[in-house]
């Protein structure tokens, strides 16, 4: 089977997030007051053939792990759906 | 007043509620040995807070106090007809004409781009900016020397890509030119890069600005981003009771915001420039703490501040934590009360805040309040003056000195005629294209020779002068010989500069060394030093300024030493620049200087016949001297065509880079040369790579001939003419018996291939790790 | 003589090279701050290049509502010249003043180096010194130049001809590839239907000088100096 | 109430995402033969105050079509929770 992996690599917390601050600003600025707490990170999207969910998170894991998150500077949620 | 100062401090200060006892365990952790505690002890009169532990720590630690460094830095030549300003501020300026002045500094980020390349570089370059800007001069040029594992290794790879983008993306959004740089890859410093910024700024004189606080009543002005807790680094653990769980959020990197830097270039130029403002200075290591202390002790007083006003990022931040955040992208500013409002009006019109936090006092005592309460107060000279300073033993290392006697060469692994493809493909040697397209080396529309040349060269606007710029160290020849190494850094920097038509007016330096507490490093650090100040001295280029980086050692051990000078020139008519490259066919190419044949240290014997060793040609400053005059004169009088002095592979790779051009040029040259009688007692190998000095690949025009003849003469350079510039084809050598020919288009292919090839796939090179 | 409003952003980098470009020529050039609301009788807006608000989010997206942008819309709508220059390009984009949009270059890093460029619309306020189909030599400094457009969009811009730069393809011994940065059909430049709004990535005002090697951008300053007699497209009389 | 917004603003299919491409092709050099189809876009996160998730769904799209999203080149993704 193949699954969808919907990934969120966000900036770790207390890490300064400039672009984060910006687009709040920007937001503050058009009259979008209700907004705030923005933080802007990097979203992934990629189909896992595995043989169930949880071989397909583990191993979507293993490459946010190796790969696709800077574990300095990032931290990463994921989902996994069926296709 | 200091007397009173003690007493005042002995009575007031509190420790908090809650705050972690000082015990002997405590201080180490602040990296305080039992000598400076006892300092700190005697100067206090009483046991200081934790906070105040903090604050000793920051501004005793090595990168503040240079404890280890002073006393031979104090033997540099630091003054001159054109100083300015020498060390001990924010950068070093040198005088210029029509009223101009120059600025500029060099700044190591190492250990952060050892962590996180592409973070710990911009914020390097962030840096250096803020100590050039600080001073009232516009930063015009930016120069980075890198240094890292050879790139087979894919964590090289990684940390290479990293520093390169994190340069890029940092002085491409200021918008300030990247126009030279270094990079060089060796085994020393697999697991301990350096990451090197050098900044150059333009002022007016007149408009000069030094971080000296003064006007008792004056206010202290926080200008720039808020305070997070941004790398609190060695003292972080010991606040972890002052914020319970605060660790785990704070990071130990620092984040760039390169926007933010932007407009605080801005609103600090236009703040200095209008007059509004009485000193200001960026809140560079140990944040607040050594801006506000420094500041103080510059203009002979004291400071209160009260970190509870300060803008921060975070909740519940404690003044600990306020006093030694790293957090970028921060100001701080000393104004009379009168001027607040029209201050915080520019800042405003640069989307800035300006926030009062404190003012100027008559007690000289440093004092620091968290919301009302004194949580320090240190006598202000005392704390910065009375760290301890170290005179470390300092002996040459028994493996140096057996590398330089040995001479266990390997087998040539090619011959003689195959080396120079083997050293154009060695990423040390070849073009640096790669690195410097991702640089925006034209913004500001100043940039007459961009990065491919020597050096680069600036127009200074509204004016016919510019500025040459390079950053240069041969780091294999400091490690065989520290003293002549120093000499030879000093002496490739100017030659750079010279090349270009310019005339060498000072230097900054970064020294990288390892642990100043083994003799041998120390020994290293100590004689680079001699050799550099000697060679200063010799070419009337003083120090304006500069930066230590010590501990530099991976588990392999100490990288090697590597002091980074970087060097500014001037040329009177900027439009006299001249190339590195070759420029027509049928213009005459000569050779100036003298070859000895030395192959001690050359890139030769270490990439070709596997031995990194012997003694390296020593560095004959008087010819130097004579070397850069003679250039300079035959810019002014417009006789050369190009000129590309000899460094690292000698002769052979010079002539290369000579034929091959610039990145852009639609095709190469070639050449027809014979060497046979420009140095008949040498070895055909020690001719073309061995690595002397004061020597250039220079071509010109046909009738220039006879005046480039007797101008060399006349200052006493050897010059020999090699042969004629051709249309294309081959770069055609004799050298007595021997014949060499290489296919120019070949050579080129290698040249500009040689790191692209290495640097295909950065993101899979984090992840292979190791 | 013409007037020249070259308009400021928090994060602009190239006001001062586009100011002093124009002046070169002979323009009367001054800076407009993106919060005002009036551009003093300019004849010619120019958007310079730089990072505006750090190009956080995408490069334009938040310089585009920025106050002084409603005065350049009149500006254009009323047929006034206006040029965006690579961040300005970026803003026209976001603005929707151009169509299109400049994405993250196809090699995924920041590209500084001469291009070569050919000059396909010459009919525009700031092309009308060149000849048709002449090649320029012009800096290009960007992470975000990949002009990309829906496929009708793209067939509309080549059959109107509103292509105004065109990236030169690599010839055998040029050293250029033949687009620096994955463009649609190699563009550089493009201008709206009615040819006084123009957008290019390259930039003009780096090479308008001899001294920096490179003169040919200075076409793009002369022409505007003869904005009032020229184009046959575009420009009413204010 | 505030609601905490996760975006996911991804390229427009069929646009080449160069992006997507090389982590695809680092995933692959990397041994992870089982990923394929990785698009890479950019994840915003936001608080908004709202009275009603309803509310603060309305008032995220219009940020989104405001500024958040190209519409020439992406496509928008938005999940509400309450905070
Ligand atoms: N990291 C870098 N950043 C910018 N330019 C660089 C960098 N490294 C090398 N260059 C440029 O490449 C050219 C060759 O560098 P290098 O081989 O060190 O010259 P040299 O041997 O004359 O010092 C120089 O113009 C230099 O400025
Ligand atoms: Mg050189």
């Amino acid at each position: 089977m193949t699954f969808r992996v919907h990934l969120r690599v966000m900036p770790r917390d207390g890490l300064l997030d400039p672009q984060g601050q910006a687009v709040e600003h920007a937001l503050t600025a058009l009259g979008f007051e209700e907004a705030g707490a923005v933080r802007v990170g990097r979203a992934i999207e990629l189909a896992v053939a595995a043989s169930s969910r949880g071989e397909a998170e583990a191993k979507a894991r293993q490459m946010c792990d190796k790969l696709l998150a800077n574990p300095v500077t990032e931290d990463y949620l994921l989902e996994v759906e069926e296709d | 007043m200091t007397g009173s100062g003690i007493a005042g401090a002995f009575t007031e200060t509190v420790a908090l509620p809650g705050e972690r006892p000082i015990t002997p365990e405590v201080v180490r952790e602040h990296n305080l040995n039992e000598l400076e505690y006892g300092r700190i002890l005697d100067l206090l009169g009483r046991i200081p807070t934790l906070t105040e532990l903090g604050v000793f720590s920051a501004l005793w630690s090595e990168h503040c106090s240079y404890k280890h460094s002073k006393p031979v830095l104090r033997t540099f030549p630091i003054s001159g007809p054109l100083v300015v300003q020498g060390p001990g501020e924010n950068a070093g300026v040198l005088r210029l004409p029509e009223g101009w002045a120059v600025a500029f500094k060099i700044e190591s980020h190492n250990h952060p781009s050892a962590v996180e390349p592409y973070q710990g570089a911009a914020t390097g370059v962030g840096g250096i900016l803020r100590d050039v800007f600080t001073m009232g001069a516009r930063p015009v040029a930016l120069l980075d020397s890198l240094r890292f594992g050879p790139l087979d290794r894919p964590r090289n790879r990684y940390l290479f890509a990293g520093a390169v983008r994190g340069v890029g993306d940092y002085g491409n959004c200021v918008g300030v030119p990247t126009l030279g740089g270094e990079v060089n890859f060796a085994p020393g410093y697999t697991g301990n890069p350096l990451v090197n910024a050098m900044c150059v700024g333009l002022l007016r004189e007149r408009d000069l600005i030094r971080a000296a606080a003064e006007g008792v009543g004056n206010v202290l002005l926080c200008v720039g981003a808020r305070t997070g807790r941004d790398g609190i680094h060695g003292a972080s653990f010991a606040s972890e009771e002052l914020s319970e769980a605060s660790e785990s959020r704070r990071p130990q990197v620092q984040v760039g915001d390169p926007f933010t830097e932007k407009l605080l270039l801005e609103a600090s130029l236009e703040l200095i420039t209008s007059g509004l403002i009485v000193a200001i200075q960026d809140m560079g290591a140990a944040g607040l703490t050594s801006s506000s202390a420094e500041m103080a002790a510059r203009g002979g007083v004291g400071v209160e501040i009260d970190t509870g006003l300060v803008p921060t990022r975070e909740e519940g931040m404690t003044s600990y934590e306020i006093l030694l955040s790293e957090s970028q992208e921060r100001m701080l500013v000393v104004a009379e009360p009168a001027r607040v409002s029209e201050i915080q009006a520019v800042c405003a019109k640069w989307e800035l805040t300006a926030t009062s936090i404190g003012h100027v006092t008559d007690d000289g005592i440093f004092r620091v309040r968290h919301h009302g309460q004194t949580v320090v107060a240190i006598p202000g000279q005392r704390l910065l003056e009375d760290c301890p300073i170290y005179h470390p033993e300092a002996e040459e290392g028994e493996e140096a000195r057996a590398r330089r006697s040995a001479l266990d060469l390997g087998e040539p692994v090619v011959d003689i005629e195959g080396a120079l493809e083997l050293l154009l493909d060695h990423p040390s040697i070849a073009s640096k294209r790669w690195v410097y397209e991702q640089y925006d080396s034209t913004v500001q529309a100043g940039t007459v020779l961009p990065p491919g040349s020597d050096a680069g060269v600036l127009r200074v606007p509204g004016t016919d002068f510019g500025l040459a710029v390079s950053v240069d160290c041969n780091s294999r020849l400091v490690a065989l010989d520290p003293y002549e190494g120093g000499k030879a850094a000093v002496a490739e920097a100017a030659r750079n500069v010279a090349c270009t038509g310019a005339i060498p007016l000072g230097i900054t330096n970064c020294l990288n060394f390892g642990n100043p507490e083994k003799p041998d490093v120390f020994y290293q650090f100590r004689e680079a030093a001699r050799g550099i100040g000697d060679a200063c001295r010799a070419f009337g280029t003083p120090v304006t300024g500069g930066n230590v980086s010590f501990y530099n050692e991976s588990p392999a051990g100490a990288i090697d030493p590597t002091p980074t000078i970087g060097m500014v020139g001037l040329l009177p008519r900027v439009e006299d620049r001249i190339a590195s490259y070759f420029d027509s066919p049928r213009d005459e190419v000569y050779i100036l200087g003298e070859t000895s044949g030395i192959l001690g240290g050359s890139a030769y014997w270490a990439e070709v016949c596997d031995f990194v060793g012997g003694y390296p040609p020593s560095v004959d400053l008087e010819s130097e001297l004579r070397f850069q005059r003679f250039l300079a004169a035959a810019a002014e009088q417009q006789l050369l065509r190009s000129a590309h002095d000899c460094s690292e592979g000698g002769l052979a790779v010079a002539l290369a880079e000579a034929v091959i051009g610039g990145p852009y040029v639609p095709g190469s040259l070639g050449a027809d040369l014979d060497l046979t009688g420009y140095a008949p007692d040498v070895p055909v190998d020690g001719l073309l790579y061995g690595e002397d000095g004061a020597r250039a690949v220079v071509s010109c025009a046909p009738p220039s001939s006879r005046f480039l003849i007797a101008l060399a003469n006349e200052h006493g350079v050897p010059v020999f003419h090699a042969g004629r510039v051709q249309s294309a084809g081959a770069l055609e050598l004799q050298v007595g018996p021997h014949v060499f020919s290489w296919s120019t288009e070949a050579l080129r292919r290698i040249y500009f291939d040689a790191i692209p090839r290495r640097m295909q796939h950065p993101d899979v090179d984090r992840a292979a790790g190791e | 003589m013409t007037r020249v409003a070259v308009v400021r952003f928090p994060g602009s980098n190239c006001d001062f090279d586009t100011l002093r470009a124009a002046e070169r020529y002979g323009a009367e050039a001054y800076f407009v701050w993106h919060r005002d609301v009036d551009l003093r009788g300019a004849d010619v807006v120019i958007l310079p290049g730089g990072f505006s608000y750090g190009d956080y989010l995408r490069s334009g997206a938040i310089a585009r509502f920025s106050p002084v942008m409603q005065a350049v819309k009149q500006h254009a709508a009323g047929g006034g010249p206006l040029l965006g220059i690579c961040n300005g390009f970026q803003i026209l984009c976001e603005a929707h003043l151009l169509p299109g949009a400049l994405m993250r270059n196809a090699g995924l890093t920041f590209v500084s180096k001469p291009v070569d460029v050919t000059v396909e619309r010459t009919d525009t306020v700031f092309t009308a010194d060149y000849e048709t189909d002449s090649r320029l030599r012009l800096p290009v400094a960007h992470g975000e130049g990949r002009f990309v457009a829906a496929p009708d969009t793209l067939r509309m811009l080549e059959s109107e001809g509103r292509v105004v730069l065109r990236y030169v393809a690599a010839t055998e011994r040029s050293p250029f590839q033949p687009n620096p940065n994955g463009s649609a059909n190699h563009i550089a430049g493009i201008c709206n239907a009615e040819g006084n709004i123009v957008g290019i990535m390259p930039h003009p005002e780096r090479a308008a000088d001899r001294l920096l090697g490179l003169t040919g951008g200075s076409g793009f300053f002369t022409s505007l100096m003869a904005w009032h007699q020229a184009p046959k497209m575009g420009v009413q009389s204010r």
